[in-house]
């Protein structure tokens, strides 16, 4: 059972793979990725149950092991993957319809988007350093054609950059790997990369080798997160992909790199001292804020400013890590899931305005509430809950970070923060208003009428949205499951 | 049974389930449900408060809501008073917003938010942790957005003023999270006692730092200079009974979060705080009062008013916590207890002029006092309406205002005890710059009400306006009752009052007391309101009888109004708003510095013979010039230098992560 | 094997690896590049050889082949026809930093390298991880001609030599990370070249050249 | 309330209501002496009142009940003045609103029903004397609060009784320097509040430069009668407090008839005095153009500012 219930999250979506590799694009086959990706949910839940009352699991030989942490961001992949998945057969009838892309585009979109998932849920299962490694590479590699998937100059353009860019970030995550590798072999032989063994002996490590390990993983795996300072590809990778795409990359694929973060800082910590990996991530934090806010404040694509402000909530991620401590920890992760959701469903509300204006510039749309009221409220909310006003969770996990951050010493550093922040909300909100508010335009774009929007991609942005409320009203039954996760990170049983 | 959990918890219940409502229901049937809901949430609230405020302790404690902190909630007289202040605006708002929303504003989400608005203001006094506190105070500026931004479709203003509040909100929050952090930091958890209990041995500099970063965010809410610039926008946009709630009930909270802070949380402060926060007063009053007189803008009027009265309630909490702090506990709850009746007191008055200024907008379609005028013929009601509302506002007898301000002055004079050089340099400016506000705002509010509501229309839409629905005039009634009563009856407040200011400051009797006279306890002073009201009456009765008598029995004659002999006057000859405020402008000419645009056009034949003259004015709000345009410029400086980070270079970003790599491994290799 | 040989055989492979890691930096035309890098994929494995014998392990041996067989094999092929579908870019013409600029910056890097090593070498002294350094600083010129070289086929190579090092730093360092784990990441490799050399393609069929510096559609 | 106060209000109330017809026409009378004129007499505003108070009154079309209440209003709130105001007596007929704040607020209540009724007509005159009138009070107000101010600081009440009674036991505060500054201020702000030169000229209408006369431009007959009353009224009221807030010797403190009658004999003699001293001073002065007034409010009120500032500073204990 629990051999099936572990394996399930990588092997359906590859199943799904399968499927439209096979049969491609049809009538049939437009539900089978979200009918997978709901798969995944419900074995994300279950696996989460099941951690949550029992030990942690191993399976395949060591390779693959589920600990409330790897569950949460299963719930995390499940979720996110669910909204995106359940937009994309709208999205790409009308993408078919309006003649950027052909069945076969869209059979190969779903194929892809199945790997990706499966990668993703592989780097969460994977039991050691090495796999997560490698499934994080094959994300890279997996999405770099649905990046550049409709095969304009700025598609190929971004598609290259990414791919360039992660995979020397990542190489250099992998040279980590194998310094930390030999760390471990000098001093607990055996524990390999295993990082229930590494954390365990990782008192043992020798500092002057983990340090340069600790330094390459962070920088590497930061690359992957959208971390400054090889963050560069994220508003290219994020503003040309399609929507739904976008929605996956954004809200859980910086994340689940992210992830990796967050277990090397364990043994980081164990290893060297609380010290050095929260200096390291500190910075790294706020060179990713400061770099967001100064982009943001003359951002003229909107597509651009949802992938600039991906890279503030990473930024904002790694400030919590580097504070470290149950509460700073719980947030981080309660973070991962509010700033998932409420970004898929920016990204995918982002598609649909594309879509009806047939521009990406800020300047270029007007009067969105005017013409299209649920979509304009789905982004506006949204954008609102990237801010981190209630009701949505993102502001009770900034309030979480924040608040453990005064409390463990990083008062300067949160303040500065939160200044920035503050910039960026006032760009994001200054942006927006000029896309939402205002009577609809008049002007020729604006007589042919838009097509209402379809009922089952309205209701992904509706549902994430009230999703993402609902978690900032009460965490109900993932509370356990957080707190479990957290108490993991936080070295506290 | 605790009263005051049943009335919060209804307030909530009721609140939530009139927002579903909202939103379920079809436009036709929306507003009764909703208006009903919103009352019901207005007197749950009160009832709430005045539970709180007549003794009855209450704190709850729901960890399951809000994730990693939990909620607490606790009412003390202090938000009892808040709770009943907020409520009791909300009763009459929504009375008046049940007709005034038929017109446009009865769309699903408008409708739905405006009880979750009354509920969020009912919960920040409520709230007994920094995150409960931080959440309500956050749903509050969410649903307030919201609200300000209904009419955008109508007007390019509201989107701007929407942008302005937002911004300017999440400033004013970011400035209490990080006030209210540090403070956290110190203390065993978020909890407002243990907050209180971490007090009393925290560093002086821990203790600036929490109350000054707190003073920032809070003053802002309250529209406290130099924070202000986001009220005189977003109020006048804001569909009129909103404005109504924001005047009159969310400001409030602003002094509601110093007081807590200052007084309860940090159990009072350095005598500087104190100074800060009574020239920080102090001057928005005269700022903001005289924008007021040199406004056109009837609600952009009440808005800056709104600047003023919360200055003047400032220059109170100032008061009181200067001599709170020189240990002069009487003075001290003389000066809170000023400043409290003058938060009811402005509440009460507020509500009023914003929502007869709606009915007048709602009636004209304009709030350009230039364009008004003649409005006592067609709305007789609400031109009585906003002249009591002008008459409270003016600090005249028999208004509301005039009590609350003899209070305050009350304290000021008192105030030689607690001399201190500072305080001799302080407390002569305040008193003068009271004394200067309360004649600027007569001057101001005789313009707003003889220019808008009297003389002849300025245009024909004022002079076709029609009265408005019976539901509005029935929430304007609301309010007008309460001005009344507050004006010739305060002592129904004072109880209230003075448990709340005892409360706070920890002292052992109330400040004022008295049924029909007002009277100081510990200093010398009393007035009576009633007394001069009837007086007035009581003289006017017999002066009509005794001209009657002794004058011709002659009825009266109407008559044509004199006009030179040069045939009949026009609207045009008319004295506007601007022509009104031209003198006192003059006088304050250096102060306000008014922008003047003149174009002669002149004739094509020659140029001595002129066609036309166009003369433009306007006055802007210098304190922006100074203070946010370089603020802005300096930002969208950065912002358009920074966009040379991102060039598109993938060298350059790959450049990035290179250096940056071997940086740290050189750091690395130093530093062992 | 004696001591000594493999010392030696070791420091050669490592020579040879720095070399060609330099050299690559050197050359313009992109032809030599290649074949210096397909040079450099048979140092790796001769390298992965000394270690295999000197440890007498047949599953390292193995991966030696593998390494010789992806590295110096498959690899190269692929550039080359990379390459052959370029066209008439076959020279990397201007650089973004000039030919003697970079060596100099070599010679930094390799100080760097070597620096960065000490820790290394420190924990256990041997001849395998004191050539570390070479690995490490094949990682750096790696990286430094991903972000100086202005063709994509460059930067394609320079992306194989960080990886070429760092293959060299895992196996000098420890003798492996497992089996699954090698032959995932020697797959990724394989698949991001692949995934790069279809951009390649794509790119001139769109743009019409390979100066990357002149990708700049995407920016602020 | 007691018997001291009620009996001080009744004399005062028909002090000011019948005595205050005459102090204007002293007014008059000396100020025509002066300039060599023979003068109406002294009784001949109360002749005036009778005769205005006989006609019927008018009202302009298209006015509403603001102007028909407004004279109402100017003459009750200047008679509650005139009653509760420590003129006669020190003790209050009504104590609870003798006091500074309401009795300055309760003129200042008459002037802006005045102003208006002076917008209700909607003619330029009307808006344009409302306008300059409110200008004036907008800082005449504050004046008036501060430099009386000055004075309570130190008596620790803004009970005009109080601030009387105080200086009785104390004269020698009448010579201190806040008192010396409050009562400049105080002559400046009374006489721009009583439209007196220079700030106002209450014999012409001059359109350019009339203040007051512009507002009432439209009374007539018993309106205008009760209005011209009224500003007798006030100016009684204004040089009363005045007089009693730095002289107010004489002033009953007790409910004896003796003590009654010399105050009452005190008050008018000071009151009368004033007038004179006024009207004698208008001889020489010319009106002031109308912009210049401000500058002339601004400098008392600074002086007023100063006073507070002195109170506070002179009045530590020594």
């Amino acid at each position: 059972m629990t051999h099936l219930l572990l394996l399930a999250p990588v092997v359906v979506p590859a199943l799904g793979a399968v499927i439209y590799a096979l049969a491609g694009w049809r009538r049939a086959t437009a539900w089978v990725s979200a009918a997978s990706a709901a798969l995944v949910l419900a074995t994300a839940i279950a696996t989460s149950a099941a951690v949550v009352n029992d030990d942690p699991h191993t399976v395949l030989a060591g390779l693959l092991r589920v600990d409330a942490l790897s569950a949460f961001m299963l719930v995390v992949i499940g979720a996110i993957a669910f909204l995106a998945t359940a937009a994309t057969p709208d999205h790409l009838r009308t993408e078919i319809i309006a003649g950027r892309a052909s069945s076969r585009t869209a059979a190969r979109h779903c194929l892809l988007v199945q790997l990706f998932l499966a990668a993703m849920a592989l780097a969460v299962l994977a039991a050691n350093l090495g796999m997560l490694w490698v499934a994080v590479e094959a994300t890279t590699i997996v999405t770099a054609f649905l990046v550049g998937q409709r095969r304009t100059r700025p598609a190929v353009e971004a598609a290259w950059k990414y791919v360039v860019i992660c995979s020397a970030g990542i190489a250099l995550a992998l040279l980590g790997t194998f310094l930390l590798n030999y760390a471990s072999q000098h001093t607990a032989p055996g524990a390999g990369l295993n990082w229930a063994e590494l954390a365990a002996s990782a008192h043992t490590l020798d500092p002057g080798v983990t340090r340069i390990a600790v330094v390459l993983l962070i920088v590497g795996f930061g690359t992957k997160a959208g971390l400054a300072p090889l963050h560069a590809w994220l508003p290219d990778a994020h503003s040309q992909a399609p929507a739904p795409v976008s929605a996956l990359m954004s809200g859980v694929l910086l994340s689940v790199a992210f992830y990796a973060i967050l277990r090397v800082k364990v043994i980081a910590d164990a290893a060297l001292g609380t010290g050095f990996a929260r200096t390291l991530l500190v910075v790294i934090a706020l060179a990713s804020l400061a770099l967001s806010a100064s982009l943001l404040l003359a951002q003229r694509d909107y597509k651009r400013m949802l992938a600039y402000s991906s890279i503030e909530h990473m930024g904002l991620l790694a400030l919590g890590a580097a504070v470290g401590g149950r509460l700073a920890i719980a947030a981080v992760l309660l973070h991962i899931l509010g700033h998932g959701l409420a970004k898929s469903v920016l990204f995918l509300g982002s598609g649909h305005i594309l879509q009806i204006t047939g521009t990406s510039r800020i300047d270029q749309v007007r009067g969105l509430a005017a013409r299209q009221p649920v979509l304009a409220g789905c982004f506006g909310l949204g954008v609102l809950a990237l801010i981190g006003l209630p009701p949505f969770s993102l502001f009770a996990s900034e309030l979480g970070i924040a608040r453990a951050g005064f409390t463990a010493g990083l008062g300067w550093a949160m303040a500065a923060a939160l200044v920035l922040v503050l910039v960026i909300a006032a760009a994001l909100v200054t942006h927006t208003s000029r896309m939402v508010l205002g009577a609809a335009p008049d002007g020729p774009g604006a007589a042919t009428a838009s097509p209402r929007m379809n009922v089952i991609a309205g209701a992904a942005l509706v549902v994430g949205l009230l999703a993402c409320a609902a978690i900032g009203v009460t965490t109900g039954p993932l509370h356990p499951l957080l707190s479990l996760a957290a108490d993991l990170l936080a070295g506290t049983p | 049974m605790n009263l005051v959990h049943a009335g919060l918890g209804a307030a909530v219940a009721v609140g939530v389930l009139s927002a579903l409502l909202a939103l379920i229901t079809p436009r036709r049937l929306r507003l009764v449900p909703v208006g009903v809901g919103t009352v019901l949430v207005g007197a749950f609230g009160v009832l709430a408060g005045a539970v709180a405020v007549a003794g009855q302790a209450y704190s709850v404690e729901i960890p399951a809501l809000l994730p990693l902190f939990g909620v607490s909630f606790a009412v003390d007289a202090l938000s009892g008073l808040f709770l009943v202040v907020t409520g009791g605006v909300a009763i009459a708002v929504a009375v008046y917003g049940i007709g005034y929303a038929r017109h446009g504003l009865d769309g699903r989400g408008v409708q739905a938010v405006l009880p979750l608005f009354v509920l969020a203001m009912l919960l920040v006094p409520a709230a007994a942790s920094v995150g409960t506190f931080l959440v309500c105070w956050e749903l509050m500026a969410l649903t307030s957005l919201v609200l300000v931004l209904a009419e955008h479709q109508q007007r390019d203003t509201v989107a701007v003023a929407g942008r302005w509040y937002a911004v300017m909100t999440h400033l004013g929050m970011v400035a209490i999270l990080i006030g209210l952090l540090v403070l956290v930091a110190h203390s065993a958890d978020d909890s407002f006692p243990a907050l209180r209990a971490a007090a009393t041995n925290l560093s002086p500099v821990v203790a600036n730092v929490v109350f000054v970063l707190t003073l920032v965010g809070f003053t802002s809410k309250a529209g406290i200079l130099p924070l202000h610039a986001w009220l005189p926008r977003a109020h006048p946009e804001a569909p009129s009974h909103v404005s109504a709630l924001m005047s009159a009930a969310m400001v409030n909270l602003g002094i509601y979060g110093i007081a807590r802070v200052g007084f309860d949380l940090l159990g009072g402060g350095p005598r500087w705080w104190w100074l800060l926060v009574l020239v920080l007063g102090a001057l928005s009053a005269v700022y903001g009062i005289l924008q007021a007189a040199m406004s056109s803008d009837l609600k952009r009027l009440l808005g800056n008013s709104t600047t003023e009265n919360m200055g003047l309630v400032l220059v109170g909490v100032g008061a009181a916590g200067l001599f709170a702090s020189a240990g002069d506990d009487v003075l001290a709850g003389v000066a809170l207890s000023a400043a409290l009746l003058h938060v009811i007191n402005h509440a009460a008055f507020k509500t009023l002029l914003f929502l007869s200024a709606g009915s007048v907008l709602h009636a004209t379609g304009s709030r350009d006092l230039d364009a008004l005028g003649g409005l006592r013929a067609g709305m007789p009601v609400t031109t009585w309406g906003f002249g009591l509302g002008a008459l409270a506002a003016s600090a005249l007898p028999p208004g509301t205002a005039f009590v609350s301000e003899w209070l305050l002055l009350q304290a000021l004079i008192h105030g030689l005890p607690a001399s201190g050089a500072a305080t001799a340099i302080v407390m002569p400016v305040a008193v003068a710059a009271v004394a200067l506000t309360a004649g600027l705002a007569v001057a101001t509010f005789v313009k707003a009400f003889g220019v808008g509501f009297l003389a002849r229309p300025r245009s024909s839409a004022a002079a076709n306006a029609t009265e408005s629905p019976v539901s509005m005039l029935a929430g304007m009634g609301l309010a007008a009752v309460a001005c009344v009563t507050l004006a010739l009856v305060p002592s129904v407040v004072l109880p209230a009052v003075g448990s709340a200011s005892t409360m706070t400051l920890g002292t052992a009797q109330p400040a004022v007391s008295g049924q029909v006279t007002l009277q100081l306890n510990g200093v010398a002073g009393a007035l009576s309101p009633l007394l001069l009201t009837v007086a007035l009456l009581v003289v006017s009765v017999v002066l009509v009888g005794a001209v009657r008598l002794i004058a011709a029995r002659r009825a009266r004659r109407t008559a044509r109004l004199w006009d030179c002999g040069a045939g009949p006057l026009s609207p045009r000859m008319e004295y506007t708003a601007t022509s009104f405020a031209e003198p006192l402008q003059r006088v304050f000419d250096d102060v306000v510095q008014p922008e003047q645009d003149i174009d002669v056009t002149h004739h094509q034949e020659s140029s001595y013979l002129v066609q036309a003259v166009e003369y433009r004015q306007r006055v802007p709000d210098r304190l922006e010039r100074r203070l946010y345009e370089p603020v802005l410029r300096l930002i969208t400086a950065w912002g358009s230098v920074a966009r040379r980070l991102a060039t598109g270079s993938v060298h350059r970003y790959l450049g990035y992560g290179f250096y940056t790599v071997c940086g740290l491994l050189i750091l690395l290799v130093v530093i062992r | 094997m004696s001591h000594d040989l493999y010392v030696q055989l070791l420091d050669l492979a490592c020579g040879v690896l720095l070399l060609t890691a330099v050299l690559v930096l050197w050359r313009r035309e992109l032809a030599v590049i290649i074949r210096v890098f397909a040079l450099q994929g048979l140092a790796l494995a001769a390298l992965v050889a000394v270690l295999a014998a000197h440890e007498g392990s047949i599953e390292l041996g193995a991966v030696a082949v593998g390494i010789l067989v992806l590295r110096a094999g498959v690899l190269p092929a692929l550039l080359r026809r990379a390459l052959a579908a370029a066209g008439e870019e076959r020279r990397e013409t201007r650089p973004l930093v000039n030919v003697a600029s970079s060596l100099l910056a070599a010679a930094v890097l390799t100080l760097l390298g070597y620096a960065v090593s000490q820790p290394l070498v420190a924990l256990a002294p041997s001849p395998a991880t004191q050539a570390v350094a070479v690995g490490m600083t094949v990682v750096l010129i790696g990286f430094f001609v991903l972000v100086t070289r202005r063709r994509a086929l460059s930067q394609l190579v320079g992306f194989l030599l960080m990886d070429n090092g760092i293959t060299a730093v895992g196996f000098l360092t420890t003798s492996g990370v497992g089996l699954v784990v090698e032959l995932g990441v020697s797959l990724d490799v394989l698949l991001a070249v692949l995934v790069l050399q279809i951009l390649t393609t794509r790119m001139r069929a769109t743009f019409g050249d390979t100066d990357l510096d002149e990708l700049r559609e995407l920016h602020d | 309330m007691n018997a001291l106060g009620v009996i001080g209000g009744v004399l005062q109330f028909v002090l000011v209501v019948a005595g205050s017809p005459f102090l204007v026409g002293v007014m008059r009378q000396v100020r025509a002496r002066l300039e060599g004129r023979a003068g109406a007499g002294i009784g001949q505003p109360w002749r005036d009142l009778r005769k205005l108070l006989r006609k019927e009154s008018i009202t302009p079309r298209g006015t509403s009940e603001v102007f028909r209440i407004a004279p109402l209003v100017l003459v009750a709130t200047t008679v509650v003045v005139a009653i509760v105001a420590p003129f006669v007596t020190t003790a209050s007929a009504v104590d609870s609103v003798a006091d500074l704040f309401a009795v300055v607020a309760l003129l200042a209540l008459g002037t802006v029903a005045l102003a208006l009724a002076g917008l209700d007509t909607g003619t330029a005159f009307g808006g344009m004397g409302a306008s300059r009138e409110m200008t004036i009070i907008a800082l005449v107000e504050p004046t008036l609060l501060v430099s009386i101010f000055a004075l309570s600081v130190r008596v620790g009440s803004t009970n005009l009784g109080a601030i009387v009674t105080s200086t009785l036991q104390d004269p020698a505060r009448v010579i201190s320097p806040v008192s010396l500054l409050a009562a400049v201020a105080l002559v400046v702000v009374i006489i721009a509040e009583t439209g007196r030169l220079p700030v106002d000229n209450p014999s012409t209408h001059l359109e350019l430069t009339m203040v007051h006369e512009a507002m009432i431009l439209e009374y007539a007959g018993r309106d205008l009668g009760l209005v011209e009353w009224a500003s007798a009224m006030r100016l009684t009221a204004f040089l009363g407090l005045l007089a009693n807030l730095f002289v107010p010797w004489g002033i009953a403190t007790a409910a004896t008839p003796v003590a009654l009658l010399a105050g009452v004999a005190a008050f008018v003699i000071k009151v009368v005095l004033l007038g004179v001293l006024l009207s004698a001073g208008e001889v020489f002065l010319a009106k002031l153009r109308l912009f210049r007034v401000p500058e002339l409010l601004a400098g008392s009120f600074l002086l007023s500012l100063l006073a507070v500032t002195a109170s506070f500073f002179l009045a530590q204990p020594h």
